[in-house]
């Protein structure tokens, strides 16, 4: 039923580091919460769940939790129904995560032989076996990235996080997409062991393609939760990416890089786990004192907030993959495993891999200002709104769970090289030969690259050098003891407002703008002229809304067609009131006469006549005459 | 002999088929219904069967004069429309006919190499299953469409008299009650008022 | 270890002269009476002795910023190439920490142009993230591709490398990156035409509305900061894009480094003399110039090997 | 154990029906409890279990189909004794309906336990026909309508089947004789039958008229709206009761096709399915009411339930078929309180109840509801597992694999399309709307406890041993 393998208690470990301050930070808000029972409920069953997802040893086990997971979160998005808008998130949701659900469970069946108490390794014979093995991977590939929110199945994240209770959030974004990770690793090692290179190419584009896409989207957003949500697309694409190299250099028989670009990726997914958990506890706490989402209404609650406001910015510095931050360390291995890739020989990874370096690079320098964007205008400056103004720091259990998550993040900035050992375990684990010893020759403090002249990191020699003279400086600043005056910032002689600071969609702006052909956003803009001077006006409203391209093109036309074809069937449906005498007669025929034609003696001629026959047949009796 | 009556049965249930008039249909299915009892009774006669002789018996008695009588009672009492225009026009009810009689024996082709005696019967209570469906879709009144179940009823009939030479007693006697049965549902049906389906 | 040390402090003396060359030379080209060379000093040590206004809207990282701009751009001095053949020089760090380093720089910049709640802070923050978003993948992708053609992701190591084999067969990716970088050091530098940063109107600011309220030590700070991103690019640009000179004695190697300096200082002057500003958003046409070209070295590299 | 003993319990109730004192009201309803005391004595006897010689065997999959009937009747009769609170109910009808109850038992129990095409085909059609009053026992213009439209549709199914019985029973009298109706013996010699395509032909026509009779394609509709024009414990009756004596019939005769000519079989059950099934998961898509959202659901359920049994996982459709025939009848019960308000409201509709009994009936409906779009711990969850399992595993033994699972893929699709209905349907019971205060009775409570105990039993290790067992 259960095992307890290296893998399972690195993603226990896991989930229990991103639970357990999320427990305290859960108690704190719970006040904030109208169906307290309903919530803990959910809440407990949600993390157990991942839990029996993560150790399950069979495929029945395996699916019972992985659907029990999905209820649960589905139920907790529901907690606080504030109109339609959660409504529609919750069913996108969990339609979603059905979808996904839908081909995991043809993986499984597949690979079990409908047997679903077999153990993994039991089907690995037998997915050997099978005549589509891609087929396999392809469910295997839907099933999870649905789960874990690439591109092009990423559509309900922005819908669902920012609808959930702020620790639902942080779960769902910071471990739940994870769990989906941990399905990755399992499966594709324990069952679908010997890939193609193709496999490895396609999770190396899916994750480009997720990186950039999150996190152009993320630009745009204004939602507070919204755009973190688009930054766990982002990251889950930079996980992928890592996942790829894995795979790729794992076919061509690469073993050390493979596991090497493998634990980048398992690192990343520890650090998107930890200070994603955190951004959303952050941004709940701002949420719980502020009571909007809206980023436009923030500001200036450093002051008020500092507790907040230091824990975000430590998170959002990680995010950002700025040394010497967790989140630069493994944005760094996932680079170097994809440099090591220069001397291999092949066409379509030699135009694959530059293209998902350029996908990463792009990435970073989009995703600083998306932060810079996310903690100016919430923290910095002057309150926006009267909400703003009013916020106070949140209840010691929340700040208690914020500042845990914090402690989490940095455990993973200091020890990494004790974490990158344990990863490596579970590479052992897997029958690969350790290369933790090939990653740090000389003590904890560089850190290497596998491949051939590859680059070094010495992160603890960069955060003790950085803070080091950053140190000396503000030492040598209060030995000089500057005179200071405070004065209102300059705002050429007029009054300092906080109207006159930039928005955060001003601050987007000029991005917005160059990805506007991507975008394609609808903007409304309301001027109130004075005396039809066109440049004179009293009053004036922009805002900027962007649909993601792929729902729009994607989702909406499924649902259009879903529409049409339930329209059709329903009116046709509806003959039965009148005519169901004809509808018996025409079943009868038609089985009866295909029972001849199949049954009995095949020819395509039988076959065409039987075709026309029943469409008169349905004609006549059916349809009839139009009047 | 057997396939004349055969061929009369036939004949009274496309008849019935085009009929316009109520009374003209209960006729029609009383002759069909007849057709049915002396088939039981000529094949049971040559087969020595008693059981198939009884069954001959009961049809003319129930189907051939109890229930068009019973129907014709109800008609009265509830004034059932008696002006019965099938919906299908007669043009293209000359051409489903014959098509649904080379359909059938098409069917069964196969049949007649695995079974050597009564593979047209078979196909002629398949055709006589569906020239009873046809009934039934070519009217909206209430009538003619339990007349239509009762031809079908009749067709089923056909198939357990000339393709298996009658069917065990036990079940015979429990079509007959559930035939019965059907008929006081059907009174009681119509007793609150009378509908148009 | 010792050439090591003089070197660095040689770099961070250096930083502002460069910059005022730069102010001089175009003043001369444009025929007006040019300042002083050692301007950059002087302001240096006036704003020092200065009293700090600190903005009443501002919070804690108006006080900490200044110098979490600095000290990232100081660690990187660190990491550079060496200038003269048997120096010390940290081999390994390589660009994705380098840009890394410079990026946190940037990151506090724009934190600290946001947090004065001034209209211009915002706005120039706003333009940095857009003009630093597209900036940092093109510099990741072209010191990448330069370090793999010298054999080395190590910056340092590449360096060396390059000067002592010139990799002749890379010569066309070589090219595209080095004009790739080139265009990435006027524009993250803030020079004409990506920034003005003589001017301060609100259409053309970029850099300078960021800090339109930092006064005294704190501005000080900024400025220093400034000229030291100068000339880490600038001295990346001669160690990895000018590859000669290494091999000579220690003093001619000297000398003949800090004449690539100003000879990009000078090329860099001629340039902004001779274009205008561009408009905000013309900037990606530029940017895009060298993200094409790094992506094309990286890309060349790759598939065709040349 | 003999007849007399099973049909007592009926014959009480018959009977009663005719007294016309206010107490008749509880001896009927108690009577009916009493039906199930003989079956369980049934199901704990050894089997196979002769019953009236060789026509009433008693089995342990007619024994499983006939307890979880009983349970369900059991639930009906409880929602009965409260229908009158919620709907216009004279005595007289009360009277009424259980008489023709008492009807439908013995032609259930007849035909559930006969071992016998004949005596199957009389057991249904007397059900079928005692039915036809029950849906009249509501006095309305629509009632009456849809009882007249049950009585010839039902008529046509039955007849189908009819014929069906004499053709496969034609094909096999050669070797058998008149004992060729027998299923058990059928089911010996079926490989020895000298004209399968006539076997086969028989039993076509008598999967049509079955199917007819569940509402599978083109009859999805029918059912539905005498569901929705008669009372909701005749709804309950019809999903719970009604449709196993169907599907009994169903499981023995493909189990005989199955030996006779399994790719056909296959080949018909799943196109024919697939079809059901597409038809109707878009008209779920677009039903606006309890009544007709349950129906259809059912017939998605039933159409389940014969895939999976056509599929070689007996173990599937049997654990589905249970869930089925609890879930069902207690939604329908339900649907009395959730329409309190209007027939039509689906929003709001598990908002306003008060007190403890309101909580734990909005809960359990809640429960229910998603139980029925196999979440876990759902037993359908667990049978759709291995039922898909099962065709999967059909699938990869066949030539045509890959297309096999493109029909499987898209029948995963069409069921994620009621997924997301009632999905949608759920939320919007829970949390839109307005709240409107609607009241509970203990009897429906207690139905519904039943039901969900019974779910919970079907989990059980034992429960899912003795499910195996019968497969």
């Amino acid at each position: 039923m259960f095992q307890f393998d290296t893998l399972s208690l690195i993603f226990v470990a896991l989930i229990l580091l991103g639970a357990i301050p999320n427990i305290f930070y859960s108690s704190g808000y719970l006040p904030h919460i109208q169906r307290k029972l309903h919530y803990q409920l959910h809440y407990f069953a949600f993390i157990f769940s991942m839990l029996g997802v993560i150790v399950s040893a069979n495929a029945l086990v395996f699916l019972f939790f992985w659907e029990l997971m999905s209820l649960t979160s589905w139920q907790l998005i529901l907690t606080n129904v504030q109109g339609k808008s959660t409504i529609k998130a919750a069913r996108f949701y969990f339609i979603m995560t059905h979808f996904g659900f839908l081909f995991l469970l043809l993986f499984f069946l597949i690979v079990s032989d409908g047997e679903l108490e077999i153990s993994f390794s039991a089907m690995k014979l037998i997915a050997s076996h099978f005549t589509y093995p891609t087929l396999l991977f392809f469910f295997l590939v839907l099933g999870f990235l649905s789960k874990a929110g690439a591109v092009p199945l990423h559509v309900w994240l922005p819908y669902a996080h920012p609808e959930a209770p702020s620790p639902v959030s942080a779960l769902m974004s910071g471990v739940m997409l994870k769990v989906a990770i941990y399905g990755m690793f399992r499966f594709l090692f324990d069952v679908l062991y010997p890939w193609p290179l193709e496999w490895g190419i396609l999770i190396l584009s899916l994750g480009a393609l997720s990186a950039l896409v999150g996190v152009l989207y993320a630009l745009s957003e204004h939602d507070i939760k919204a755009l973190l949500a688009n930054h766990s697309i982002e990251n889950i694409g930079i996980i992928l990416i890592g996942f790829g190299m894995g795979m790729i250099f794992d076919t061509l028989h690469l073993k050390t890089l493979s596991t090497f670009a493998f634990i980048a990726a398992l690192f990343h997914t520890f650090n998107h786990m930890s200070f994603k958990s955190l951004l959303f506890m952050s941004a709940g706490a701002i949420l719980h004192q502020t009571h909007t989402k809206n980023m436009e209404k923030y500001g200036g609650l450093i002051k008020t907030m500092p507790v907040t406001a230091f824990t975000f910015l430590i998170a959002a510095i990680s995010i950002s993959a700025l040394p010497p931050s967790n989140g630069f360390l493994s944005e760094w291995m996932i680079f170097q495993s994809m440099l090591s890739s220069s001397h291999i020989d092949n066409t379509s990874l030699k135009l694959a891999i530059p293209f998902a370096i350029f996908a990463l690079a792009m990435t970073g320098g989009l995703a600083i200002a998306c932060f810079v964007k996310a903690y100016g205008i919430t923290f910095l400056g002057l309150h926006r709104s009267t909400n703003a103004k009013h916020a106070k720091e949140v209840n010691p259990l929340m700040q208690s769970g914020m500042i845990m998550m914090t402690l989490v993040v940095l455990s993973l900035m200091l020890f990494t090289p004790f974490y990158i050992q344990w990863f490596d375990k579970v590479f052992v684990g897997l029958h690969r030969a350790s290369i933790y010893a090939q990653i740090f020759p000389d003590g904890i403090w560089n850190m290497h690259s596998i491949g051939i002249s590859g680059g070094i990191v010495s992160p603890l020699i960069l955060l003790l050098s950085l803070v080091g003279i950053t140190a000396l400086m503000l030492f040598a600043y209060r030995i000089f003891n500057v005179k200071t005056r405070v004065h209102h910032t300059w705002a050429c002689g007029y009054k300092t407002s906080p109207k006159t600071q930039y928005s955060a969609t001003g601050f987007a702006g000029p991005i917005r703008r160059f990805f506007n052909w991507l975008y394609k956003p609808e903007e409304h803009l309301v001027k109130q002229t004075i005396a039809g001077h066109k440049s004179k006006f009293s009053s004036s409203h922009y805002e900027v809304h962007v649909k993601p391209l792929f729902e729009k093109i994607f989702y909406d036309n499924i649902a259009k067609f879903i529409n049409y074809t339930s329209y059709w069937v329903y009116r046709l449906a509806h003959f039965e009131q009148t005519r169901y005498a004809a509808m018996i007669f025409n079943i009868m025929l038609v089985v009866l006469f295909s029972y001849r034609v199949f049954a009995h003696d095949f020819s395509w001629a039988t076959f065409v006549l039987e075709f026309f026959v029943m469409m008169i047949s349905v004609k006549i009796l059916i349809i009839g005459d139009k009047k | 002999m057997v396939d004349f009556l055969i061929g009369l049965f036939l004949a009274s249930l496309i008849v019935a088929l085009f009929t316009t008039r109520l009374y003209r249909l209960l006729l029609w299915y009383s002759m069909n219904s007849l057709m049915l009892g002396l088939l039981a009774l000529v094949i049971g006669d040559s087969l020595d069967d008693n059981a198939m002789i009884l069954t001959g018996v009961m049809t003319i008695l129930i189907k051939a004069i109890g229930i068009p009588y019973i129907l014709k009672n109800l008609s009265q009492k509830f004034h059932f429309v008696r002006q019965i225009t099938p919906k299908i026009k007669v043009q293209y009810a000359i051409m489903l006919v014959p098509a649904i009689l080379v359909f059938t024996f098409y069917l069964s082709e196969p049949i007649t190499h695995m079974m050597h005696t009564h593979a047209n019967y078979v196909a002629i209570s398949i055709s006589a299953l569906f020239l009873a469906l046809l009934l039934m879709i070519e009217h909206r009144n209430v009538a003619p469409k339990i007349i239509g179940f009762l031809s079908m009823e009749n067709a089923l009939f056909l198939l357990g008299i000339t393709a298996t030479n009658g069917m065990p007693m036990l079940v015979e006697l429990g079509i007959f009650f559930d035939l019965l049965m059907a008929i006081v549902v059907i009174n009681l049906l119509f007793h609150k008022e009378e509908l148009q389906v | 270890m010792i050439l090591y040390c003089i070197t660095i402090t040689l770099l961070i003396l250096l930083a502002p002269l460069l910059l005022s060359y730069i102010k001089v030379t175009k003043m001369l080209l444009l025929f007006k009476r040019p300042i002083s060379l050692f301007q950059g000093y002087r302001n240096f040590s006036k704003l020092m002795h200065k009293e700090t206004i600190i903005s009443k809207e501002a919070s804690a990282i108006t006080h900490y910023a200044p110098f979490l701009v600095l000290s990232p751009l100081l660690i990187v001095l660190f990491f550079l190439p060496p200038v003269v053949q048997g120096s010390y020089y940290v081999s390994f760090v390589d660009a994705f920490t380098i840009t890394g380093l410079i990026s946190l720089s940037t990151f506090f910049l724009m934190l600290l142009g946001l947090d004065s709640a001034s209209a211009f802070g915002g706005m120039g923050s706003s333009r940095e993230a857009f003009i630093s978003a597209l900036v940092e993948p093109a510099m990741v992708l072209t010191i990448f591709s330069v370090s793999l053609m010298a054999g080395n992701l190590g910056v340092g190591q590449a360096g060396v490398n390059l000067s002592e084999h010139f990799p002749k067969e890379h010569m066309a990716s070589f090219l595209f990156s080095g004009i790739s970088f080139f265009i990435l050091l006027i524009a993250e530098n803030g020079r004409i035409p990506v920034d003005n940063p003589e001017t301060h109107l609100e259409l053309t600011m970029v850099h300078e509305a960021m800090i339109l309220d930092l006064t005294g030590i704190y501005l000080a700070i900024i400025e220093t900061a400034a000229s030291i991103k100068f000339i880490i690019f600038a001295s990346l640009f001669a160690a990895l894009f000018m590859p000669f000179g290494f091999e000579f004695s220690i003093p001619i190697a000297f000398l003949i480094f800090i004449f690539k300096l100003f000879f990009i200082a000078t090329m860099v002057a001629l340039l902004e003399v001779n274009t205008a500003k561009l408009r905000l958003f013309k900037i990606p046409n530029l940017l895009g110039l060298a993200i094409v070209f790094a992506f094309l070295s990286l890309i060349t590299f790759y598939v065709l090997g040349a | 154990m003999n007849l007399t003993l099973l049909l007592l319990p009926s014959i009480i109730m018959f009977g009663v029906s005719f007294l016309k004192s206010d107490r008749a009201k509880y001896i009927l309803a108690f009577s009916s409890f009493v039906i199930l005391l003989p079956i369980v004595e049934l199901f704990l006897l050894p089997k196979p279990y002769n019953i009236l010689g060789n026509y009433l065997v008693a089995d342990n999959l007619d024994t499983y189909v006939l307890f979880l009937s009983s349970i369900v009747g059991i639930g009906v009769t409880l929602s009965l004794l409260t229908l009158d609170k919620h709907v216009k109910v004279s005595p007289n009808a009360y009277r009424k309906f259980y008489r023709f109850f008492a009807i439908f038992w013995v032609g259930l129990i007849f035909s559930i336990l006969s071992n016998h095409m004949g005596i199957y085909w009389i057991g249904l059609e007397l059900a079928t026909l005692s039915t036809v009053y029950m849906i009249k026992t509501n006095y309305t213009p629509a009632a009456h309508k849809e009882a007249w439209n049950y009585m010839i549709v039902g008529a046509i199914a039955v007849s189908l089947i009819l014929f069906g019985i004499i053709l496969m029973y034609a094909s096999a009298k050669p070797i058998l004789g008149e004992s060729a109706m027998e299923f058990n013996l059928l089911l010996a010699h079926a490989k020895e039958i000298p004209s399968p395509f006539l076997f086969e032909i028989g039993f076509a026509i008598a999967t049509i008229g079955m199917f007819v009779k569940m509402g599978f394609f083109p009859m999805n509709l029918w059912l539905a709206n005498i569901e929705r024009a008669s009372f909701y414990p005749v709804a309950a009756l019809f999903s719970g009761i009604l449709e196993s004596a169907v599907i009994i019939g169903f499981f023995r005769f493909s189990k005989i096709a199955m030996e006779v000519n399994y790719n056909h079989l296959f080949l018909f059950v799943f196109v024919y399915t697939i079809l059901t099934i597409f038809i109707v998961s878009f008209l779920i898509y677009r039903a606006k009411d309890f009544m007709r959202l349950f129906s259809l659901s059912g017939i998605e359920h039933m159409a389940l339930v014969v895939i999976f049994w056509v599929s070689g996982a007996p173990f599937a459709a049997l654990l589905h078929f249970g869930a089925h025939a609890f879930l069902k009848p207690a939604l329908f019960l339900a649907t009395g309180v959730l329409e309190s308000n209007g027939k039509y409201k689906i929003a709001g509709a598990l908002r306003g109840y008060k007190g403890k009994k309101g909580t734990l009936f909005w809960f359990l409906i809640s429960l229910f509801i998603l139980a029925i779009i196999s979440l876990p711990p759902s037993p359908m969850f667990f049978s759709e597992l291995y039922g898909f399992g099962a065709m999967i595993n059909r699938a990869k033994q066949g030539d045509h694999i890959l297309s096999m699972l493109v029909a499987i893929f898209l029948l995963l699709t069409l069921l994620s399309i009621i997924f997301y209905r009632f999905v949608a349907i759920y939320q919007s019971m829970k949390y839109e709307g307005e709240t409107q205060e609607k009241k509970v009775y203990t009897s429906e409570l207690f139905a519904l406890i039943l039901f969900a105990i019974s779910l919970m039993a079907l989990l059980l290790p034992t429960s899912l041993t003795y499910l195996q067992s019968i497969a």
